[in-house]
């Protein structure tokens, strides 16, 4: 049996020649970047290239590109940083109500510690309104924190818009665009953002090492005091190995952008939407039909619950994944989906099937044809329809 | 989520005693479709003994495996005897339930019991008794961080 | 000309058997261990053994380990997790003049945001004198923080002692064991330590994860924010290869230490002391003679600067390194050695020579043979003494 | 510490007019031996040419490297000449400094005008110029964060 995995949001494998590049660097070129010797001095050219090559793919300096150790750090760091360092110039941050839990529950932090947060709405299909944002605006917002695009449903949001409005208010933007980078062309020359968190292991780099695009001239506060490593933004000996692996897999991504490779993820991807919607009744795709990742199919599966979905595609050879309670030990559906308007039952029926570079027609067609006697056999138990 | 053992899967991907029953003598229906768990269980009652039951569950896994096992431990007992069923027994028939899955256990238990008392009710002529979709969602507080999302 | 590396306090390479454990968890076992599915569910375990492994080392418990993106990431979280959770019980914190400058900038953090901050100074050797940590405790005092071994000078502190006050007095007390950490036998059964810091880097595991031992029943408030990771206590996509690279390191670490080999180390460290002080004049051992870390040697050589002494030596093949100012861009020399009580221009002649598992008798024999007239070319134009 | 290029560490590794001289005409030091920098500077004039000039210097590479060049650059030219010699001049000779070290370049400058200072006052029957090593130590400070320690 093939073994489809499809679940790339969650995360990807290291691509082989991103592994390639990482392992001299684990046994051979092993010295502490910061040693003034010979073992010290090479590593820290490999790091200069690393920051250079992600630097790169944002079309940022390297100097505005900060390693920390994943895409959740990085986020804390973009918001506790500029609240830490903005505090005395007002005390209010504005959010969306779709966030990942690094931004949401950050921002909740800070409300905790004497901040004002507003969590504004988002509309049916995951999208903040710009007139809701603009509303939203004080004269003591310092900062305001939208996803560039949403791991559960795949919406991307009106992120030049929101960034506008941010540059005419006079007040920090930053967009957690872990689901994103990598995978859509990102230009912060042209975006008006002020920060902007990656995470390698989104895009066939390693886990554990993230990124925070700042802005040159924004200032921040460190989340990790000590010996001034990153600009003195991120203390702490350098993940060499994962640094020189995110390096080498934003080149991989600026190629496979520069290429086309999103057309054909996209194309992959309309062909398992509709045939999801074709092929199984009261499906509904969550999350926006064209403004979502290309890579990026979601659905509730009326009268049946997600896990259990999960469970069967699990052994029948398919990796998915759903914002469903059970997933994780808490009984509330995808907080995602609630905010989107869904009702508690439909939303504990999602289904995400997020494909990936090696994503093939073939796998496509077996997903739509296991899927359907799954979803059927499954309600079939359920009491509230039968036959679907 | 913590793995399932191979009772638990078993049960879930080939479950016993599954569907709706035509004419059944006592329905339960216990659970919240909010909390993404209900569970219906039909009997049918020959000389006080559980002649056939049967269940239709919306539901995780576990909810399935549960609802599967309990009915299989009722099947053919008499009515005080499928009383007398706890979830506690019903986790243990499966070697044991992940911690934040222990709630599905308690709603085949109660499950059982709600289809009893409607197959009583029933006996005494009264109207049979309404689902209970609004039931407060049950579970084990999962333990500070013990729910991590990817 | 063999090369050697003498500066395993900087960091370490990762043992080749502990790589090939790492390897399969890059591009073949890639799944996010917070996923139901196979993919996620084998990488889980691979997790929980390696916490397990690293648990031993200690003689903790599994659930008493926490992975982090370093060593220093876990400094900042024991101290300011523990500050943040008692801040309400009291707001002075305890630490010692020769810490780390991840746990010394983080307490001095906390002083700015309205803690009351201590720092003990050291005696001429390095250590915390017993009768100042205890006299330095008020009722309000919640947290001490005071390294296992320092990384400059290799002292070893009174910490057993140190944390038996901290327990008859009901205060949290934190050590920073990076150094410590799988080069000396740690059992905080036995170990009066609340908190304790480490790195996989320092013994032959990989950069990027770190690991903070948190006594069972002590809280702490969280860093890093999100998805509750790690018991809700760092969350972020755990770095899977990183943490079961660590748990081989630390399972290298305790047969080698049940080997006896800290002994062999010690004895090729004494080789190098008594050589370096016989053959050179005027150099002084910094640090304990005795209670110090048995691959750590350093000494202040008199009359010359210690970063034109590790250029000569890296060009002879030698990996040293320095307290020196000028290995930092400052001007100030070591931090360290002016708190044990040495002048500066002394301070400017460090040098630390700290040995591997595979530094051999003949390396410490080369290292005698080419430090002295390095030492005497460089005194020769010294304006201070020449001809040593 | 950002890395030294080659003709620097090719000054620092065979420096040139290294040692004391007897007799000098005037000799300057300069630095301060709590900044790791100390540099002493030894002049022979001849008809108010630099006919030989040595350095002793405590101090990091750079600052070894930039007392070779720096000496090299004034041997043989007038006073006048020696005078107008700037730190930038030994840093360009040098094919550029790391940011932090380009203090080492002014000790250079500041050592050679000393030894000159104190050569002029020496002919001119006054006492030798005291050694100056109470000097604030000056050096460009790091942008934040440039400094990294492991
Ligand atoms: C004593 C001590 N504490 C903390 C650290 C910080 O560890 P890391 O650089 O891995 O974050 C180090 C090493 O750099 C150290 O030697
Ligand atoms: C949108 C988004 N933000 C942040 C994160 C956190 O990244 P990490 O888990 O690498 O810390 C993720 C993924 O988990 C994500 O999808």
């Amino acid at each position: 049996m093939r073994r489809i995995y499809m679940d790339h949001s969650a995360t990807t494998c290291v691509d082989p020649s991103v592994l390639q590049k990482m392992l001299p660097f684990f046994s051979e070129k092993y010295g502490n970047p910061n040693s003034v010797h010979a073992w010290g001095r090479e590593v820290r050219t490999a790091i200069d290239e690393a920051r250079a090559s992600v630097a790169r793919l944002l079309n940022a300096e390297p100097r505005e590109i900060l390693f920390t150790g994943g895409g959740s750090e990085a986020d804390n760091l973009a918001i506790k940083g500029v609240a830490e360092s903005l505090s005395g110039k007002g005390r209010h941050v504005i959010t969306s109500a779709i966030e990942h839990h690094a931004v949401l529950d950050t921002v909740k932090w800070l409300g905790k510690a004497g901040f004002d947060v507003t969590v504004l709405p988002v509309d049916s299909e995951g999208r903040v309104r710009v007139e809701d944002f603009r509303a939203a605006i004080r004269p003591d917002t310092i900062l305001a924190t939208v996803m560039y695009a949403n791991n559960e449903v795949g919406t991307v949001q009106p992120i030049r818009e929101l960034g506008e409005i941010c540059r005419e208010k006079g007040i920090l933007f930053h967009t957690d665009a872990v689901q994103a980078a990598g995978h859509l062309p990102l230009d912060v020359r042209d975006l008006p953002v002020d920060l902007l968190t990656m995470a390698a292991h989104k895009m066939y780099g390693p886990k554990g090492v993230g990124a925070l695009y700042v802005r040159k001239g924004v200032r921040i506060a460190p989340l990790v005091h000590g010996g001034g490593q990153e600009f003195g933004l991120r203390s702490g000996t350098e993940n060499t190995a994962g640094i020189v692996g995110f390096g080498a897999a934003a080149e991989l991504a600026a190629r496979r952008i520069a290429n086309g490779e999103i057309d054909k993820e996209r194309r992959l991807r309309d062909r398992l939407i509709d045939g999801v919607l074709s092929r199984i009744e009261d499906v509904l795709l969550t999350g926006h039909r064209t403004e979502r990742l290309p890579f990026h199919a979601s659905f509730c599966i009326r009268y049946i619950e997600g896990e259990a979905m999960l469970l069967r595609l699990d052994f029948a050879g398919i990796g998915a994944s759903s914002g469903s309670a059970c997933t994780s030990g808490s009984l509330e559906p995808s907080y995602v989906l609630l905010a989107m308007g869904l009702d508690h039952a439909t939303a504990h029926g999602s289904l995400r099937l997020t494909l990936g570079k090696d994503t093939t027609e073939e796998d496509i067609d077996t997903i739509l044809e296991t899927l359907p006697p799954i979803v059927g056999n499954l309600r079939a138990m359920s009491p509230f329809k039968k036959n679907a | 989520m913590s793995m399932y053992n191979e009772k638990v899967i078993q049960a879930f991907m080939s479950p016993k005693n599954v569907g709706a029953m035509e004419n059944p003598d006592g329905v339960g229906e216990v659970g919240n479709p909010r909390c993404g768990d209900v569970m219906k269980i039909y009997l049918r009652v020959r000389d006080d003994r559980i002649e056939d039951i049967r269940f239709e569950t919306f539901g995780c896994a576990a909810a399935i495996a549960t609802s599967s096992t309990a009915t299989e431990m009722v099947k053919g007992r008499t009515i005080e005897e499928a009383l007398k069923l706890t979830n506690r027994d019903v986790a243990e028939a499966l070697g044991g339930l992940p911690p934040e899955k222990i709630h599905c256990s308690l709603l085949a238990e109660e499950g059982i019991r709600a289809a009893i008392e409607d197959y009583r009710r029933r006996r005494q002529g009264l109207p049979p008794l309404p689902p209970r979709h609004d039931a407060v969602c049950h579970h084990e507080i999962p333990e500070t961080g013990e729910e991590t999302r990817e």
